[in-house]
């Protein structure tokens, strides 16, 4: 077992432990933090993957934007901390044919993956992706690039749209 | 002797010891600048500051340690323990990741990745969530409004200074920290605030935004880092110091170092990206290895008591104006001069 | 004006209410008041156009042994004349109209009698204590206080 | 009335969102409550619904304490007590009400000697207002500069009566003693040096931009209702009504001097506004160094005190006196029956009645106004609660 494996079962651990907690806590915050080491440990693993860039990402969107999204919306709630989350089981039925459908998709996806095996880390010459990835998003892969922008564009227009409605009523 | 040397060539031993490199840096730059705080403020309002203990009062910042190590560690019965204990260290760590990525000089920088400034803009969010986790921990509704006020100001601010450092990666072509600086080498000149080794036309016509992207930068970097006029998340008089109200002790130290930390890092980041990095600013005269780690040095603490003196000199902003800032005025200049630096590159 | 006009202008409007008045030898002349009637008495010299007495300089509350008083020192700073009303009622049934409503910095100075004197202001808003704790037990400034020997149960040393 | 979050999120679906308040308690331990005010304050996010003020965490009895002295002259190191930031006025304030019930007069030169030392201490008192109202903006250096030239002031005090603070200095029917040698030659040494500095601090902070932006059109006081609650001092006179009892009500010699009465114009928002008030306070010095030139400059001689009996027996009756305090009218009631013992002393003190107001303007305000509006009405706690 050598540093490379040592550091992946670390964020391994790290990830599914925390994304346990993130479930199974009864305390809404404490799963709001715990998902900060769940993004860390994803964005750990990525690391390893040499994909440098996504790994970035991972940390500046996740962690950055959407857990301090979270954060707020949890600690602006009233009473954090009494809120009632139900870890019971409950609709049975429905759950294990969503879970089994799921399973399904990602066993077939890891089935039929044709893995990359063999290489690790030391081996693989170590080479920026934020070039190829730029590359690839403005010559490839441009329309989805740009469809993807326009509906930020939309979202963050509405967003906007729905803010000032509730200001137009009145006259502050 | 072969022992430690195989001990040092051990992976893991050896990853450890690079890791904890940069604090051989944080600590003496902290009680120094501690020091020259108090000295400053001391100065700019009238006063001599610490003059009794050793030469001028320079043992003083010894002094404050020795009193934080030895003050009782008090845990508020209804705060949230786990929370509490990690808090200051996750703050402590969104800091210290980010001193990997700092171009001492040529020779030394803890990890030369590609996406340095990037990854530099990735884990200072690791901090927000730390204050946030504070805040919350401390189950004290002023420190509460502490963390929330702070979340929202680093969060905002960000963006604007996020814009800026795009810029400057538009002129430089690169996001690696060093590349960066290399980009600026030779001289005074050749830094990017006058438009770093880009023809001469292009070089005088990127000065004006340059100008414009540093002013934003670093107005953005003083909030980022909560200090007056920028320090509404912390307000003494409002908040009573908002999220650290109820830390004591060590784990307050830890805040402070990391606010003291945080200085630093804002500062070296304005050298990297405008002020030619670790390069000497007479081309090739004194420059080197060594001579580059006290340019940089240098040129970070300078930022730094720019940073001590408008702290010691303003009043504070209030929440709303602080969001109108940067909403209004700083992300809008921020974008015209991406736009207009991305036509004077492209051209 | 002088406190001898005020005085005729406000025992041709309300002539029962005026119980006594002081002017000669006074330090500072005064017009005694029936209590149930100062509020009255109140809003008109307020808004009498030759009084306009708007600032309500002080209102304190007195003890003058078996009886409660409120003296309303009053000024007006559109002509710069003062008078003083004085109200008396026993120490059984201490009631008079809160005068808040006229002049709004008898809020607190009506909370502080009450307070202190025990006299009870009718149609305040928030007559509560202002300067003792909630808990406290009795008037103090009143001349037959006695300073208890406990307060919630602690000895009070002295 | 200024709308808050609260009513726009109501309004906006015609019914109320649900959104809730947040009850925080501000003091009696806050940095900015200057000293131990305690509010209950509602928080709608950071904009400030409601302000319940509890006070009385200072209380010392002192209108109690005054009915068991055993005569008039002993009240006078208790008032000093009072207002511990403007003791000498507070003495002139019960002197002045004693003298009216006692109907003595005082010769000349204790009058001008009164007029100096209340002009001086008025100084000082708007400097202690000023600098930590910088304090609670968040410029803490402006603060020291204002100490500056308190100290001078007080060592001026130390020089006359020996205490720095707590003076007990003026006494029924005169002064305690004379003023020393040199004190003419010093006071008037410090009006010039002070005329300098004072520009100084002025430019550090009462035309800061960030300053004014964060004072100008916050915490709003209207001229009526700054009447209706008879708020007095700097506070009513930056509403824009142009009154101040040493002119309108003159009680010593001020009118034999000339000066002129500062009013808020509302030259950067509102009249009646935070940064109003905070510039009357600071214009108010000027004036306070042009009287202390003048009287300095015409000091009559004369002797201090008046003859008057040891254990003072006053004709029954009462009588109101009061003075233009740096907080504003600072008025001692006293009723006296056939005995040596004051039978009731009620101090009206202007703090208290203008802290009264703070429900009224802070509503709607933010919560880092709230701090600015508190600093700006210049409470002393040991004033309110007496």
């Amino acid at each position: 077992m050598n540093l490379y494996d040592i550091i992946f079962y670390f964020f391994a651990v790290v990830t599914i432990a925390s994304a346990a907690v993130v479930v199974f806590s009864r305390n809404i915050v404490y799963s709001a933090f715990s998902l900060l080491f769940t993004f860390f440990g994803v964005a750990g693993i990525y690391v390893l993957l040499n994909a440098d860039f996504l790994a970035i990402t991972q940390l500046l969107v996740y962690v950055g934007g959407i857990l301090v999204l979270i954060l707020f919306g949890v600690m602006l709630t009233t009473n954090v901390v009494s809120v009632e989350i139900k870890t019971g089981t409950m609709q049975t039925l429905p759950a294990t044919i969503i879970v089994a459908l799921l399973a399904g998709l990602l066993g077939g996806i890891v089935w039929t993956t044709d893995w990359f095996v063999g290489k690790r880390l030391s081996e693989v010459t170590s080479q920026t992706t934020s070039k190829e990835i730029g590359t690839a998003l403005i010559t490839t892969h441009v329309l989805p690039f740009e469809i993807a922008s326009v509906i930020l564009l939309v979202a963050i227009v509405g967003a906007a749209m729905m803010a000032r409605r509730e200001r137009s009523n009145t006259n502050i | 002797m072969e022992n430690i040397l195989q001990l040092l060539s051990n992976p893991i031993v050896s990853a450890v010891l690079m890791a904890l490199a940069p604090l051989l840096f944080i600590l003496p730059y902290a009680l120094v600048t501690i020091y020259i705080e108090m000295k400053m403020a001391a100065h700019i309002q009238n006063r001599l500051a610490y003059m009794q203990t050793g030469w001028h009062g320079t043992l003083q910042p010894f002094a404050d340690i020795l009193k934080l190590l030895q003050k009782e560690d008090i845990i508020p019965t209804a705060a949230s323990k786990f929370l509490f204990i990690l808090a200051p260290y996750l703050v402590f760590v969104g800091t210290y990741s980010s001193f990997a990525v700092l171009p001492f000089s040529s020779a030394f920088i803890g990890s030369n990745i590609d996406l340095g400034i990037f990854f530099l803009i990735a884990v200072s969010s690791l901090v927000v969530v730390g204050l946030l986790m504070s805040g919350w921990a401390s189950n004290n509704k002023w420190s509460l409004f502490g963390a929330l006020r702070s979340a929202a100001q680093i969060v905002s601010y960000e963006i604007p200074s996020a814009l800026a450092i795009l810029g400057v990666v538009m002129v430089s072509g690169t996001m690696s920290t060093q590349e960066m600086t290399h980009f600026q080498d030779g001289g005074i000149g050749q830094w990017i605030i006058f438009g770093g080794n880009l023809p001469l036309w292009q070089k005088l016509s990127l000065i004006p935004f340059m100008i414009i992207l540093f002013l934003i930068y670093l107005v953005s970097s003083m909030a980022e880092v909560n200090r007056t006029p920028f320090d509404i998340p912390e307000a003494e008089s409002e908040l009573v110091q908002g999220y650290n109200t109820e830390y004591s002790g060590m784990k307050f130290a830890i805040f402070y170092l990391a606010e003291y930390a945080n200085l630093f890092l804002v500062s070296a980041v304005v050298v990297i990206l405008f002020f030619g990095g670790w390069t000497s600013p007479f081309g090739t005269f004194l420059s080197g290895p060594v001579w580059g780690a006290f340019w940089f040095v240098t040129k970070g603490m300078l930022f730094v008591c720019l940073n001590i003196w408008l702290r010691w000199t303003l009043p504070r902003l209030r929440v709303d104006q602080l969001m109108y800032v940067s909403w209004k005025v700083l992300t809008p200049f921020a974008l015209l001069c991406v736009l207009a630096i991305g036509l004077i590159v492209v051209m | 004006m002088t406190a001898q006009e005020i005085h005729d202008i406000i025992k041709a409007q309300f002539s029962d209410a005026v119980l006594e008045v002081k002017i000669e030898g006074a330090r500072d002349p005064f017009i005694k008041i029936l209590p149930e009637k100062i509020k009255d008495v109140a809003q008109f010299v307020r808004d009498h156009a030759q009084m306009k007495f708007d600032y309500l300089m002080c209102l304190s509350g007195v003890d003058y042994k078996g009886k409660l008083g409120v003296v309303y020192h009053l000024y007006s700073l559109t002509h710069g004349h003062k008078i003083v009303l004085k109200v008396e009622v026993s120490t059984d049934t201490p009631n008079v109209p809160s005068v808040e409503s006229i002049w709004k910095s008898a809020n607190w100075h009506e909370r502080e009698a009450f307070d202190l004197f025990g006299i009870h202001f009718e149609g305040h808003s928030d007559l509560r204590r202002i300067l003792l704790p909630d808990d406290w037990e009795g008037h103090p400034l009143r001349k037959d206080y006695e300073v208890p020997e406990f307060y919630n149960g602690m000895k009070v040393p002295y | 009335m200024i709308k808050t979050t609260l009513d726009i999120a109501r309004t906006s679906t015609g019914k109320s969102l649900r959104t809730e308040e947040m009850v925080v308690n501000m003091g009696p331990q806050h940095p900015s409550t200057h000293g131990v005010l305690r509010l209950e304050v509602v928080l709608d996010g950071e904009i400030v619904v409601d302000v319940i003020p509890h006070i009385g965490y200072l209380h010392r009895c002192f209108e109690k304490h005054c009915e068991h002295m055993t005569s008039y002259q002993q009240v006078i190191p208790y008032v000093d007590r009072m207002d511990y930031v403007a003791a000498m006025t507070n003495e002139m304030a019960y002197v002045v009400a004693a003298e009216k019930l006692l109907k003595i007069e005082v010769p000349e030169r204790v009058h001008y000697i009164r007029i100096i030392m209340a002009e001086l201490q008025r100084i000082a008192s708007h400097l202690i207002a000023i600098g930590t109202f910088g304090i609670d903006m968040g410029a803490f250096t402006p603060f020291l500069y204002y100490f500056r030239d308190r100290e001078k002031i007080l060592d001026l005090f130390e020089m006359t009566c020996g205490a720095r603070l707590l003076y007990n200095y003026m006494w029924i029917g005169g002064l305690s003693h004379d003023l020393p040698p040199q004190f003419v030659e010093k006071a008037k040494q410090f009006c010039v040096d002070f005329k300098k500095t004072m520009k100084e601090v002025n430019d550090l902070l009462n035309y800061n931009e960030i300053f004014i932006k964060r004072t100008a059109n916050v915490g709003v006081l209207p001229k009526d209702l700054a009447i209706n609650y008879a708020c007095s001092g700097p506070m009513l006179r930056a509403s824009g009504v142009d009154f101040d009892l040493r002119r309108d009500d003159p009680y010593t010699l001020y009118n034999k001097f000339e000066w002129n009465v500062i009013v808020g114009k509302g030259e950067v928002g509102v009249v009646g506004d935070v940064w109003n008030r905070n510039m009357v306070r600071q214009n108010e010095m000027w004036e306070s160094v042009r009287i202390i030139e003048q009287a300095l400059a015409t000091l009559p001689e004369g002797d201090v005190k008046k003859a008057i009996p040891k254990r003072i027996r006053p004709t029954p009756g009462d009588a109101y006196g009061r003075v233009e305090g740096p907080r504003g009218e600072l008025g001692f009631y006293i009723v006296a029956e056939d005995s040596v013992t004051p039978f009731r002393i009620k101090a009206r003190a202007p703090a208290f009645v203008n802290l009264s107001v703070i429900n009224e303007i802070s509503k709607g305000a933010m919560l880092a106004d709230l701090v600015a509006i508190i600093g700006s009405i210049d409470i002393v706690l040991g004033e309110v609660d007496r």
